[in-house]
């Protein structure tokens, strides 16, 4: 369905732009139909830059995304505009994505207005109802209502009822519940499992190991801008192979275990993992794929095919 | 010795009428203990955590008293206050890596801070700089500019300060997340470094993370809408939540290893109420499964079991 | 004399008493927020004393010459006559009435103060809007002119055009105004739209298929409104000192009366050594109070929409 | 820094290049012929005219193409050649000014300099007692609204001719020659007040409104917010507040200079002050365009040194510019 290859994406800053600073390069992957894959890295690893990238608010300097096999970078407006009657996104600040000078319904006014402009009263509100009831939410509770009185949890399951309301393909889901309370996030989370129950691909990209395990097929794992670690979550999780991903994973707090002592303790201060020259992806196991860069034991690797690395 | 808060009561001024934000707090946190201050946004954590320090903007201390050390705090008399901040009483504040004044040197601002407080720099100087070098940062730090560090380097230099004169109590607000996961595990970790070396008697660290209070606090109290609900050893709260509230609230919360596809876990519905005019009893009674006439009542925050509180009729079962 | 555009020393107070803490308090929804706001317009003393004295005068533009039949250039009066209840305002050396000359001189400087800042404000618009959103090597190139336009001191310029082109009506005398006195707006306006275009509503209604105009038109302006207002009232004090200026150097229209012409032919016929203090004292007068009143008004309305300056 | 400062050369040495071509232009572009307006004020007849408009034409290069004509003005430009004026027949532009820019800047340095120096601490204290902020301030909107000609106006007849306190008129008593004598001195003050007391007072109104309002945002910053939790003296928090308010008060100033050299442009007129005013107010009775364009150049390049000074002394106060170029 969506296809990304070789995406790199280099920032101009400065006066007319002299500066340059690169903040994804060489990014490739596959999504398919109901496929829930996280986009893992910490601030600064060029997760959200996919994500823009993806939506085509933001254009790539190199590579393609394909969407189901055209090239997305080449959309004109009206290309665009198909386009996003099936891929759509849900951002961070449930309060930023709410125009607040509007009522919330506008938002759903827009797509009504942009998509289903020939789709008679009737319809629509059945429409409406049942992509509010998907999200569980009560329309008299929500619609009608300005965003700062509703809580966050609502705002972004209304977000969701939008894409809904277009049965999109693909939903882009950018950190969608770090601004949530912890007993609020879980429900808009299990919204995202719905979805792929209905055949909808994810890409949900956070920076909380624990959301990303709980609700991906697959997990990619970025560290400023590259790939380290990629495959199927169990694989990855269970069996991490990079060391940045074993740094991450050692770190995580959990609720019923203590932090392994004595190897990090405070001396780990913003440990740097090797800074090695970039190795491309090796296959160490199916479905389950590390950049060899140094420091990587890549006990029985073999070497990915369609990269062709060389031998280990 | 400790701290003892007695049913304290802040609340926010607005046009609308008070917002009673903490509504009667009562607790002790004794010497050397880190207790975790866990609650979701708006539960009153940070009210608190801000009236035992410096109140601020449109703050009022409606009643209640505070001692450390055996000595009562004025909390609601901001000059008098000034005595025991920064000697007594200190603060990491949420917003620490923008807490420092952007157009001086850092140890030209420290010094000037401490001959303000009647400290002399040179003399303090080499515990500073020890300090410092436990955090990861060498002397070079106090000749440059805030603007030249990085966010993790300013927040540890805030820690260090915040903690020179070894006060007797520190509140640690919301200090882990704006981090990494990496950074966060260390300056968690510092933060009992802290105890051990007796830069700090007691801490209070105020966090929605329960997985990181489980990690370094002995003891966690967890407050909902502006009223204390539990308070228990780490170990106990996470192992066996008395309060329907924290029971749901752990169960909400994902583990590495759960999957969506094996267990579905389940939020909590509904929203806290408003704490403009809060219903009467249990604020969390509409929210609550185990809810029943008796809950009309405000339940107590009494010891249920030695070393273990909370504020419920069923709690005690 | 006073610069083009609000009083660049004060330039640099609106900069920031506009700004305020970035744009956040100043999109206070409506509904919850509208009756704080309208609660705090009414209670504010600075904005009510700062609208009742502009009020005033523009009452009394408006009414004034319905109040006498005599004209401004009508000669025949008795000569250098104080204030009394025949002459309000008392007659100049050659024997005009001073009360006629200042009503209507009023009214020109309301008119050429609103046309000008009307003319300021939309080339401020136009620049800010479309620099702030689009960013990149546009905003670049429209920065720069803005700067250039802002170093210049704008009055030099006046001085140079209307002395070629003998400024005929007070609507070419406002144009000039207006077309030089709109940097610092643009520059105010960019910012703020800047802050907005990051917020992640403008994403949503690029992704609902709205563009680059609908999305400043609907969703950036909106949020401004008050911010704009505050531009348009300093715009419009601005406009009438610079406006008193140029007729004080004799470079208005000499037709048409202005406060600033009254003054310059007060001067150059010795009402000083005369000592015919009416006739060079009231439209001093009038231009302070107005356009005092309008800064008075504009901060007050700022501590309105921005809650951090109150000194509650 | 270098980089920070070379920036801000290239945006001075574009906006002189822009002035310039704007000051070149405006003339020509102009409707009617510059020269026929100004025979048709020597009322000479029609032969005597005609070699006139010849000679004008002649002198003032206009019969050459336009773009010789922008590159002879550049050239003379450079040579500080404006040109000879036509009010003053005989002297030449530069002359003239370089008499002239003296007064004024006698005039505009003190007024900003001290103004502005007033103006913040003024503004910093009204930020801290109400009563200040209740008296000083609204009189700060009261001046800073002021015209500056009118208030010119208003001390002129108040102190020099109803009491005659001070004189008007010139900058010294014409008996008297420049030199370095008390009584010299005492005359040339006496004149100097009353222009220099109307530009600080408007000039004073904006800084105290400016920096009262940015002290106030200083004052609840997080930086002040953290010294107060750590039980700092307001004495100590406010210093840090001023410190840092003064930054952008520092950007205001130059922005400001254009009002304040236009105000003293008008307060020299009123008090017959010899500056640059006085000469513009000439140069446009006469038509005098050289004078005009000459003295148009002069304020554009004074006020692109003045902007350049206050870029430096931004940078040299504020670290931030300096650390933030090399820092990490």
């Amino acid at each position: 369905m969506l296809e990304l290859a070789g995406v790199t994406k280099v920032f101009k800053t400065g006066m007319f732009g002299k500066e340059e600073t690169t903040a994804v390069s060489d990014v490739s992957f596959t999504v398919q139909p109901g496929e829930v894959i996280s986009l893992i890295g910490e601030s600064g690893s060029g997760k959200t830059t996919v994500g823009r990238m993806i939506l085509r608010l933001t254009g790539a300097t190199a590579g393609s995304i394909t969407f189901d096999g055209s090239d997305v970078s080449r959309f004109g407006r009206r290309a665009l505009r198909g386009y996003y009657a099936d891929v759509q996104g849900v951002f961070q600040d449930p309060f930023s994505s709410y125009n607040p000078v509007y009522k919330v319904d506008r938002v759903l006014g827009m797509i009504r207005s942009s998509y289903l402009p020939d789709l008679s009263q009737e319809d629509w509100r059945t429409k409406l109802r049942k992509s509010l009831e998907a999200v569980s939410l009560v329309p008299a509770d929500v619609l009608g209502k300005y965003p700062h009185q509703l809580s966050g949890g609502q705002l972004q399951r209304l977000m969701i009822a939008r894409a809904l309301l277009l049965d999109i393909k693909f939903l882009v889901a950018d950190e969608i519940i770090s601004m949530l309370d912890a007993s609020t996030r879980i429900d808009v989370l299990n919204l995202l499992g719905d979805l792929k129950e209905r055949g909808v691909g994810i890409l949900f990209i956070t920076h909380d190991l624990s959301l990303g395990n709980y609700i991906s097929d697959r997990t990619i794992i970025l560290r400023r801008g590259r790939i380290v670690e990629m495959g199927a979550t169990p694989k990855v999780f269970g069996n991490p192979v990079h060391p940045y991903t074993q740094m991450l994973l050692f770190a995580v707090p959990h609720l019923h275990s203590k932090w392994a002592e004595g190897a990090e303790g405070a001396a780990g201060w913003e440990h740097e993992v090797s800074e090695s020259a970039a190795g491309p992806l090796v296959e160490v196991e199916r479905d389950h794929l590390v950049a060899s860069d140094e420091g990587t034991s890549l006990a029985g690797a073999q070497p990915q095919q369609a990269q062709g690395g060389e031998n280990r | 010795m400790s701290l003892a808060v007695d049913n304290l009561r802040v609340y926010y001024r607005t046009l609308k009428g008070d917002v009673r934000a903490l509504d009667g707090a009562s607790f002790t946190v004794a010497d050397g203990e880190i207790m975790g201050l866990a609650g979701e946004s708006g539960c009153g954590k940070t009210t608190l955590g801000k009236s035992l320090v410096r109140l601020d903007g449109r703050m009022q201390v409606m009643g209640g008293t505070v001692t450390l050390d055996g000595v009562e705090l004025p909390i609601a008399d901001d000059n008098a206050m000034n005595e025991f901040r920064f000697r007594e009483v200190s603060i990491v504040p949420q917003y620490a890596m923008s807490a420092l004044n952007p157009i001086r040197k850092i140890g030209r601002m420290i010094s000037e801070l401490l001959d303000s407080r009647g400290v002399s720099y040179d003399e303090t100087l080499p515990e500073l700089s020890r300090r410092l070098a436990l955090v990861g940062l060498d002397d070079g730090v106090l000749d440059r500019y805030p603007i030249e560090l990085s966010g993790g380097m300013k927040q540890r230099v805030v820690m260090v300060l915040s903690t020179l004169m070894n006060p007797s109590l520190l509140i640690a607000d919301e200090l882990t997340s704006a981090l990494d996961v990496s950074t966060q595990k260390a300056v968690a970790e510092m933060l009992v470094e802290f105890r051990e070396r007796k830069f700090v008697k007691s801490t209070i660290v105020i966090t929605h993370d329960l997985s990181i209070l489980y990690q370094i606090a002995d003891t966690i109290l967890v407050m909902y809408a502006g009223k204390l609900v539990e308070k228990a050893s780490a170990a106990k709260i996470t192992e066996d939540p008395r309060h329907p509230y924290t029971r749901l609230l752990i169960g909400s919360l994902p583990e590495v290893g759960v999957r969506f596809a094996d267990r579905r876990l389940e939020g909590i519905p509904g929203r806290p109420p408003g704490l403009l005019n809060p219903p009467a009893g249990c604020r969390f009674r509409d929210r609550c499964p185990l809810a029943f006439e008796k809950c009309a009542e405000e339940p107590p925050f009494a010891e249920i079991a030695p070393g273990r509180f909370a504020a419920c009729w069923k709690a005690g079962s | 004399m006073s610069t083009v555009g609000p009083r660049a020393d004060l330039a640099a107070t609106p900069e920031i008493a506009l700004t305020g803490d970035g744009a956040g308090d100043h999109d206070l929804g409506p509904d919850g927020n509208r009756f704080e706001t309208l609660h705090f317009a009414f209670h504010n003393t600075k904005l009510v004393i700062g609208l009742t004295v502009v009020l005033a005068f523009l009452v009394l533009a408006i009414v004034g010459p319905w109040l006498t039949d005599s004209t401004p250039f009508e000669f025949g009066y008795p000569l250098g006559q104080p204030p009394s209840s025949q002459y309000w305002l008392g007659t100049t050396s050659s024997g005009q009435d001073v009360y006629a000359q200042f009503v209507y001189g009023l009214r020109s400087s309301f008119l050429v103060g609103a046309i000008a800042a009307l003319v300021a404000g939309s080339l401020g618009m136009a620049i800010g809007f479309v620099g702030g959103y689009l960013g990149g090597v546009i905003d670049d190139i429209l920065s720069m002119l803005t700067n250039i336009v802002l170093v210049i001191p704008t009055l030099a310029v006046l001085i140079i055009v209307a002395a070629y082109l003998k400024v005929g009506s007070l609507w070419t005398e406002a144009l000039l105004i207006g077309l030089t006195s709109w940097p610092w707006a643009a520059r105010a306006i960019r910012a703020q739209t800047f802050s907005l275009a990051a917020r992640d509503f403008v994403n949503l209604a690029r992704l609902s298929g709205r563009g680059t105009t609908r999305v400043i038109v609907n969703e950036i302006a909106p949020n401004m409104s008050s911010y704009l207002f505050l531009v348009f009232i300093l715009l419009f004090g601005g406009s009438v000192l610079t406006a008193a200026t140029l007729d004080f150097l004799g470079l208005g229209p000499s037709q048409v009366m202005s406060l600033g012409l009254m003054m310059n032919t007060a001067v150059s016929n010795a009402a000083l050594q005369l000592g015919l203090w009416w006739w060079f004292i009231p439209p001093g007068i009038a231009i302070t109070a107005i356009v005092g009143g309008l800064y008075v008004m504009n901060v007050g309305l700022d501590e309105v929409f921005n809650p951090r300056l109150r000194r509650t | 820094m270098t980089r920070y400062l070379a920036r801000k050369v290239l945006l001075y040495l574009l906006t002189f290049f822009f002035a310039v071509t704007i000051d070149w232009a405006i003339p020509r572009l102009m409707p009617g012929n510059p020269i026929d307006g100004l025979i048709a004020r020597i009322q000479a007849d029609s032969t005597a005219s005609q070699q006139l408009h010849g000679y004008f034409t002649e002198s003032f290069g206009l019969n050459q193409p336009l773009w010789r004509q922008y590159l002879n003005f550049w050239l003379g430009l450079l040579h500080g050649d404006l040109g000879p004026s036509i009010a003053y027949v005989g002297s030449s532009v530069s002359q003239l000014i370089w008499a002239a820019i003296p007064y004024t800047l006698a005039l505009l340095v003190p007024a900003i300099v001290l103004s502005y120096i007033a103006g913040n601490r003024v503004g910093a204290m009204a930020a801290r007692r109400k009563v200040l902020d209740n008296t000083a301030l609204p009189a700060a909107y009261i001046l800073t609204a002021t015209p500056y000609m009118w208030l010119a106006l208003v001390l002129a007849y108040f102190l020099a001719f109803k009491w005659s306190i001070f004189p008007v008129s010139g900058a010294y008593d014409f008996s008297l020659q420049p030199g370095w004598t008390w009584e010299f001195a005492r005359s040339f003050l006496s004149h100097w007040f009353l222009p220099f007391l109307t530009l600080f007072l408007v000039a004073f109104g904006g800084w105290a409104i400016g920096m009262r309002n940015l002290i106030i945002y200083e004052l609840e910053s997080e930086y002040a917010n953290y010294l107060q939790a750590l039980g700092a003296p307001s004495k100590l928090v406010r210093k840090y507040a001023y410190g840092n308010a003064v930054l952008p008060q520092m950007s205001g100033l130059a922005l400001a200079l254009g009002a304040v050299v236009g105000g003293a442009l008008v307060t020299e007129i009123v008090f017959g002050y010899p500056g640059i005013g006085t000469l513009i107010i000439t140069a446009l009775q006469n038509r005098d365009y050289f004078l005009m364009q000459g003295l148009f150049l002069m304020i554009i390049i004074g006020i692109l040194v003045a902007n350049f000074i206050v870029d430096i002394a931004y940078v040299i106060v504020d670290p931030r510019t300096r650390a933030g170029i090399q820092g990490s």
